[in-house]
């Protein structure tokens, strides 16, 4: 049983996985869900033990309560995620007219592009000749002259 | 109030000097034209404080500074601190006072506006008092923090011009080798500490023995002094560092950076002289510098390359003479750097006052200008005189002493030592002479008096200094006497006798003047070889390390992940990678059970199937729609899942969720346009590209496997809080387990829950409006 | 709006309408039978909320301008919010542990018929609440960028699709 | 008391949900709540020194059936640390004008968060909480609404999300081989339990906050985010919400799981080593400076995981260290990026002395305990590379420093000053704690003292 049960997660989990590696964001949005159901299940399936609902009148051995309330927990917070990032991705369709995730990435590397020219290269020392250093920072004599005479 | 009674002379050396910038910065802020007079009068204030306080002599002040890592703040102002702090604020108020002349012609060639005097003074008087608080440190960690304060004091002097190039790349040179080779005074501090357990210097003096960690260490150690001395072979940012205004050349060629140094072989040398292959390894070093700076000074045209050339060289005899050790060595590196520092900062204040008043700052440009600036002429010449070392000026006697510590170490030496001050005569005469001798060139301009009357000052010390040496010997042999360990005197007098001494320094003048003289036939040959010097030199290994370091960033960049689904793959590959190698160096005995199936769990079985097939069908390419309901089937089915397992709470919760996941979805679907959408689905993926997917996705599968099964097949814990959740339930008044877990027992979860709930609803709010948050 | 009114008939209005109030019943019922039975606040929420989604799926986005509950509910979440909060930290300041119910373990509530008067529930209507809000504030963000989307279609389509754009029911 | 800044922090954020945030009067009234919470927590610390750490049982049920919040010194460090960034970003924006109804409702929920997961005793719950402050995260990012914003804000949840399922179903996990979820019941079992299972778990969490850090080679989504979001949010990622990643892989591997840290030490160090390499060659070229900061950031994720790996006393004190400097650094020069001024110059400038490790700036401090843990393990390789790592670092932040501040161009506008003096409160708050080093240093030993005296101690009621 625990067999199949991992199998059953890792299958979830792996179609996730699968599904996030996709351009379109729908689908990569689907994937996530489901990584979140095969985390669900898996809290479901680490219960210490199975039998009965936990309800009072209490005969039998029950399941186990604490997993069902962490899944309970588990599943509301993944559902939250998930509809953000819904509304997300229809902001992101909205700023690029586009869901894929390639047009994206180009206008990532427009950015960068946009920003290296904004901040300039940076500037390593390629003359080694150290010759004529210290002799250009007073301008010439003309220039001092004339501060004189002010 | 006894501290006001009987000061303490070392705390008040120390604050005087942390004042003087302080003070000036906000005296200049106040009203920009305060600045020089205001850096006068504090460096003045320094240097009675540091005068009277070598008068009063051995003073410490020492407290807690950081009790977790027995860090203390001790300083002690013995001889040899005494010593360096009277040099670097008696040379600093006359730079001073030069710099109150300089710096308005200085702003008016580069157009700079008088606030930024305030920056430069700021920072050239933090120089001076980070000098004298690095040379009165006895903490090794404190020593450090003084160390490094110099180099930012002097990184933002010597990019004082930020503009330029020039100087931007000169400052970035002389922070990254000051800077990082400080480090190594840092790991040196640590390594003693792990040995000895303290950080304090005289503590150390007395346990240190030789062993491999302490000759180490100091080796660290000397790899920071000797950087920030500009030794052979990290002297190249010295040179470059000539883009900086000339009172910070003269300035950082005498009293600071690079006598810092030399300071700290001095301040550590009872540790240094532990193992004769350091004391060995410093006259290489030193002797390298000697020959790499003369030769280079006796070609270069720029006047102040040609001084700092000079300084190179001479700070290797410095080294050389510490290296040499004995009482003579300690002593006449000690009083060496006395008599240049000195004789140094007059000639680059001359460099600065020519090149101010005749706006060529080569030496081919100007001559014969002695009879035009004769008291510059005449101030000059006497510093000239001090570093030739001819009779009658403080520099007499430094060549006299190195000259005897050389002579106690055998014939080789004793000729370098001749060959080494030859140079030093024929490149300083060189300057003197191509300046003010010969036939004349050049306009001049009037300068201010500040820029003269410094160099006349300093001229005159050197000359006094070979006649009344008495002061000078007194300062270097309480200084030598600190670093030396044990008595010394230093025994300084003319002998009209044929002694070794005398002979060496006839000798020296007799060469210097034929170097001088054969002028024409070695010049050629040595630029040649500085210029190769130049072309496989350790200045050509900074420049190709920075360049291939910024081509190596940028070719790695290229290989920086850029789309998110490579984003995806790099943490799922690694964590497969990692998994899988928990799993081989892990025992797999007993780690994976099989348990046995039921014939009670045949739906549970079935409906896991059926949940692991729709979360497959998921993934088959479709619309959009159809994907939104097949995900919200294996949802569905889950929820069966959750029922058959005993948690109907669950399943009721998962079935909600799902059908108002699947409202949201299909609502935001609707909103975007179905071109869109099928846009993507048409293109088709390339089958490889859908393999590799497939890889990566299985791998992952794989993670989530290995982990999972491994921990199911733990046989469930012995000991949980279950059965205390169903007892103590009717105590809470509540009959289903869940619900009082997730609102009494657990209740902080849910807490937390729906506040996840709240903040995601207020960004699908912000987000969903579009252009406006809320 | 054409396209509602083609898609949604009488039938359909009418059933929704009638389907509100055993939706809100059936929520109400689960929230306060929770400590008994199955479902808590939270799965009422969800109810509730469902059936508010579908009145405005029938009936358009200005319904939800008709009910004054409704209209509140986005605000709600934060009311639910606080009153959480509140059964959670009121016992810190009479210097008991964080969210410690009242009346206290083991001793007896005060009944109305099998309802029990326990902090507890006042614990969970907050998380209805929160639910709640959550719910109907999502659905009518959705249903106002949809008629936002038909008054502008093409705006955001790709050149070309303008026309195609907008279709889907 | 102990509830004190969760309780300030919670109702705060849920009155300024409901207020319009880009008003000063309701984002300085966040200010001040912020504020408040954040000496609470420091009212707390001394408590904490003095008394030792404090637990309460939730609902007043016994332990490990109701949750337990525990605070100990290591608790405290995150928190103020963590709230210290927030304020400062908070601050920060309020004085360039809030531009979002919800900006700052959502730092405060961060704070919620955080504290939350600093001060919890407890896994699940500590998940929990961990989930409010991404969930905060996630929107945050998004704040300034421009496509580049959104952009950022997708890679990060998506990246984000995978981590924190790993981390849930280890979480899931533990419970299932120990029967417990509070920390100290799960120390007292970890031990009993075989190998090889809790190995795989560890490993998973390791991903999970390694993801959350930025280690390499888990680090892909990094740049982009902090250089796609709002500088203030920026700094908050970096500086507040990565403390997430250190104080896990603490509290985790040094309290609950040291077997398996002990065991995993060679990856760590090798995972480290090249994180630290890779970060720093990487920043030297990038043009734009949150570029450079975001690989910087991944370098210094490497310092950290070498101290972990070293571990003990020297290593652990070296972790919390370098991670509160490291996040004063990045908070302070996050918020620097967007601004012009001398006064931002001097600011960036300390931050960056800071990063390279040159006093009075606080970083020295962080170099000097990551090369003690290096010394006293005798790891000379590790030395070295540390020497290296900082000399790249010089290089990368000056010539950043350089080509910012040193070259003048023409569309220059200078800033405000208000946002100007804020950096430079933060710059001169670096320098008092380089400066005067002892509190930092004495409350990081006690947390160190606190984690390592008996296993989960500091969770122990």
């Amino acid at each position: 049983m625990t067999l199949i049960l991992s199998l059953a997660v890792a299958i979830l989990f792996a179609s996730g996985a699968y599904l996030m590696l996709k351009h379109d964001l729908v689908r990569l949005i689907v994937g996530m869900v489901l990584i979140g159901n095969a985390a669900n299940l898996f809290i479901m399936a680490a219960a210490l033990r199975i039998g009965d609902a936990p309800v009072y009148p209490i005969e039998d051995e029950t399941s186990d309560p604490l997993v069902q309330a962490m899944t309970l927990t588990a599943i509301v917070i993944s559902f939250a995620v998930s509809a953000l990032v819904l509304a997300l991705a229809y902001r992101v369709y909205i700023a690029h007219a586009s869901v894929d995730m390639r047009e994206l990435s180009l206008a990532e590397e427009e950015q960068a592009d946009i920003d290296d020219t904004l901040d300039g290269e940076p500037e390593p020392m390629l003359d080694v000749d150290d010759s004529s250093i210290g002799e250009s920072s007073p301008v010439g004599a003309a220039d001092a002259g004339e501060a004189k005479t002010r | 109030m006894t501290w006001v009674n009987d000061p303490n002379p070392a705390l008040v050396v120390l604050i005087v000097a942390l004042l003087a910038p302080l003070v000036t910065v906000i005296l200049g802020f106040w009203d920009t034209r305060n600045t020089a007079g205001a850096a006068v009068a504090t460096t003045a204030a320094a240097f009675a404080a540091a005068v009277w306080g070598a008068w009063n002599g051995d003073a410490s002040y020492s407290v807690v500074w950081s009790e977790t890592w027995g860090i203390r703040f001790e300083i002690h102002l013995d001889g040899l601190a005494s010593m360096y702090a009277v040099l670097a604020t008696g040379i600093g108020l006359l730079i001073a006072v030069y710099a109150s002349g300089y710096m308005p012609l200085h702003r008016h060639h580069t157009g700079k506006r008088r606030a930024d005097d305030v920056r430069f003074f700021g920072f050239l008087l933090l120089f001076m008092a980070a000098m004298v608080g690095l040379v009165m440190s006895q903490d090794l960690i404190l020593l450090f923090v003084f160390w490094d304060l110099t180099a930012i004091a002097s990184y933002f002097l010597i990019g004082y011009d930020s503009e330029e190039e020039e100087s931007r790349t000169a400052a970035l040179m002389a922070l990254l080798v000051t800077g990082v080779s400080a480090v190594g005074v840092l790991v040196g501090a640590l390594l003693l500490w792990s040995e000895y357990r303290t950080f304090s210097l005289p503590l150390l003096f007395q346990s240190a023995e030789p062993s491999t960690t302490v000759t180490w260490a100091v080796s660290l150690i000397l790899v920071g002094a000797l950087a920030k001395s500009a030794q052979f072979p990290l002297h190249f940012w010295l040179p470059r560092a000539m883009a900086a205004p000339t009172p910070v050349s003269a300035y950082l060629h005498s009293a600071a950076m690079v006598a810092a140094g030399v300071f700290l072989i001095g301040r550590i040398y009872p540790l240094v002289s532990l193992d004769t292959r350091v004391l060995d390894a410093l006259i290489v070093i030193g002797g390298a510098s000697m020959v790499v700076g003369g030769l280079v000074a006796l070609t270069r045209d720029v006047f102040k390359q040609v001084l700092a050339y000079s300084t190179i060289s001479q700070y290797g005899y410095v080294v050389v003479m510490f290296g040499i050790g004995g009482e003579y060595g300690v002593a006449g590196a000690t009083f060496y750097v006395i008599a240049h520092a000195i004789a140094k900062s007059a000639l680059f204040m001359t460099a600065g006052a020519v090149t101010e008043a005749t706006g060529s700052a080569r030496l081919a440009d100007v001559g014969g200008l002695w009879r035009r600036m004769p008291w510059l002429a005449v101030g000059s010449a006497m510093a000239s005189a001090g570093l030739m070392a001819l009779p009658f000026t403080i520099g007499f006697f430094k060549d006299e002493l190195f000259f005897a510590g050389a002579d106690g170490r055998g014939q080789l030496i004793q000729w370098f030592a001749v060959a080494g001050a030859t140079l030093s005569f024929a490149y300083i005469a060189r300057f003197w002479a191509g300046i003010f001798l010969g036939p004349r060139q050049g306009d001049v301009q009037p300068v201010p008096a500040s820029l003269v009357i410094p160099v006349g000052v300093l001229g005159a010390l050197t000359v006094l200094g070979g006649i009344w040496v008495e002061p000078f010997r007194w300062l270097a042999e309480q200084a030598a006497r600190v670093s030396f360990g044990e008595e010394l005197e230093i025994n300084l007098a003319y002998h009209l006798d044929t002694r070794t001494e005398n002979l060496m320094a006839l000798s020296v003048y007799g060469l210097g003047a034929v170097v001088l003289l054969t002028g024409r036939w070695w010049h050629q040959p040595v630029e040649r070889l500085v210029k190769i010097g130049n072309r496989i030199g350790p200045a050509r290994g900074y420049a190709l390390a920075l360049y291939g370091m910024n081509r190596l960033s940028d070719s790695i960049h290229d290989f920086e992940v850029r789309d998110l689904r490579s984003r995806i793959a790099t943490i799922l590959i690694p964590s497969g990678a990692l998994v899988l190698l928990a799993v081989i160096y892990s025992p797999t005995q007993d780690t994976f059970r099989f348990t046995s199936i039921e014939s009670g769990d045949l739906p549970l079985l079935l409906m896991l199937g059926v949940a692991a097939a729709s979360g497959v069908m998921v993934v088959i390419p479709q619309d959009h729609l159809r994907m939104a309901l097949t995900l919200s089937g294996v949802g569905f089915s889950l929820a069966v899942v959750y029922a058959l397992l005993g948690a109907p709470d669950v399943a009721l919760v998962a079935v909600l969720i799902e059908t108002i996941f699947t409202v949201v979805f299909i609502g935001i679907l609707v909103l975007i346009p179905r071109p869109i959408l099928r846009y993507e689905r048409n293109l088709r993926a390339p089958r490889i590209r859908l393999g590799r997917d497939a890889i990566i996705a299985f791998i992952a599968g794989s993670v989530a496997f290995v982990v999972v099964w491994s921990a199911l097949s733990r046989p469930s814990a012995s000991t949980t809080v279950i059965g205390r959740h169903i007892e103590q339930s009717p105590l809470a008044h509540g009959y289903d387990v869940v619900t009082v877990i997730l609102a009494d027992f657990r209740g902080f979860d849910t807490m937390g829950e729906i506040t996840v709930i709240a903040i995601a609803f207020v960004g699908i709010l912000s987000l969903m409006r579009a252009g406006r948050l809320r | 709006m054409s396209d509602r009114t083609v898609t949604t008939t009488v039938l359909t209005q009418v059933a929704a309408r009638i389907l509100l109030i055993p939706i809100f019943v059936v929520a109400i019922g689960i929230m306060i039978k929770g400590y008994v039975d199955i479902g808590d606040g939270f799965s009422a929420g969800v109810i509730a909320s469902l059936g508010v989604a579908l009145q405005v799926m029938v009936f358009g986005p200005e319904e939800l301008t008709r009910l004054p509950v409704i209209q509140r509910a986005p605000k709600g979440t934060f009311l639910g919010l606080l009153i959480a909060l509140l059964t959670a930290f009121v016992p810190a300041v009479r210097g008991q542990p964080l969210m410690t119910h009242w009346p206290p373990a083991g001793e007896a509530a005060i009944h109305f018929g099998t309802v029990e008067f326990i902090t507890a529930v006042a614990f969970d209507v907050g998380v209805f609440l929160v639910v709640f809000g959550f719910g109907v504030g999502v659905t009518a963000t959705l249903a106002r960028a949809q008629e936002r989307k038909s008054s502008m279609a093409g705006l955001f389509s790709r050149p070309g699709d303008a026309g195609e754009a907008g279709e889907r029911s | 008391m102990i509830v004190l800044p969760l309780g300030i922090l919670w109702f705060g954020a849920v009155l300024l949900a409901i207020l319009d945030g880009t008003r000063t009067k309701n984002a300085l009234l966040a200010i001040g709540l912020l504020a408040s919470a954040l000496l609470a927590t420091i009212w707390l610390g001394f408590d904490i020194v003095a008394n030792g750490p404090r637990s309460m049982v939730i609902g007043g049920w016994e332990q490990g059936v109701g949750i337990t919040l525990s605070v100990d010194t290591l608790g405290i460090i995150f928190a103020t640390l963590s709230l210290t960034v927030l304020l400062a970003a908070l601050v920060f924006e309020t004085a360039n004008r809030v531009r979002a109804r919800v900006f700052p409702a959502l730092v405060l929920f961060m704070g919620v968060g955080l504290t939350g997961l600093f001060f919890t005793g407890d896994v699940f719950n500590f998940y929990v909480f961990f989930e409010i402050a991404m969930i905060s995260a996630y929107v945050l990012a998004s704040y300034g609404e421009t496509p580049r914003q959104f952009r950022a804000a997708f890679l990060f949840i998506v990246v984000n999300l995978l981590g924190s399922m790993l981390f849930l179903i280890s979480i899931a996990a533990i419970y299932h081989i120990t029967g417990r979820l509070d920390m100290a019941g799960i120390a007292a079992q970890i031990p009993l339990v075989a190998e090889s299972p809790v190995l795989l778990i560890a490993t998973l969490i390791f991903v999970a906050f390694s993801t959350k850090l930025g280690l390499f080679p888990f680090h892909f989504w990094l740049a982009p985010v902090y250089t796609g979001t709002r500088p203030s949010v920026a700094a908050i990622l970096s500086g507040a919400l990565a403390n997430i990643g250190s104080y896990g892989l603490l509290r985790f591997g040094a309290d609950l799981l040291p077997r398996e840290l002990a065991d995993g030490a060679p990856v760590l160090i090798v995972l480290g080593t090249v994180s630290i390499i890779y970060g720093a060659v990487q920043s030297v070229s990038r043009h734009s400076p949150s570029e450079v900061l975001a690989y910087s950031a991944i370098g210094q994720v490497g310092y950290i995981m070498i101290a972990l790996a070293i571990g003990g006393e020297v290593g652990f004190f070296a972790v919390i260290l370098y991670a509160v400097i490291n996040g004063l650094n990045k908070g302070l020069l996050f918020l620097t990026v967007g601004l012009r001024g001398w006064l931002v110059g001097a600011s960036f400038v300390v931050g960056a002395f800071s990063v390279a490790g040159v006093p009075p700036a606080a970083g020295f401090l962080g170099k000097i305990s990551i090369f003690w843990a290096a010394i006293e393990d005798d790891a000379w390789s590790i030395v070295f590379l540390v020497f290296l790592g900082s000399a790249l670092s010089f290089l990368y932040m000056f010539q950043l420093y350089q080509r910012r501040f040193w070259i003048a161009r023409e569309d220059e506008v200078e800033s405000s000053r208000l946002p100007q003096v804020i950096v430079t409160a933060l710059a001169i708050g670096l320098l008092i704690v380089g400066l005067w080093p002892e509190p930092l240093l004495d409350i990081t030993d006690h947390a160190v003292s606190g984690l390592l005296d008996s296993p989960a101690v500091g969770v122990s009621p």
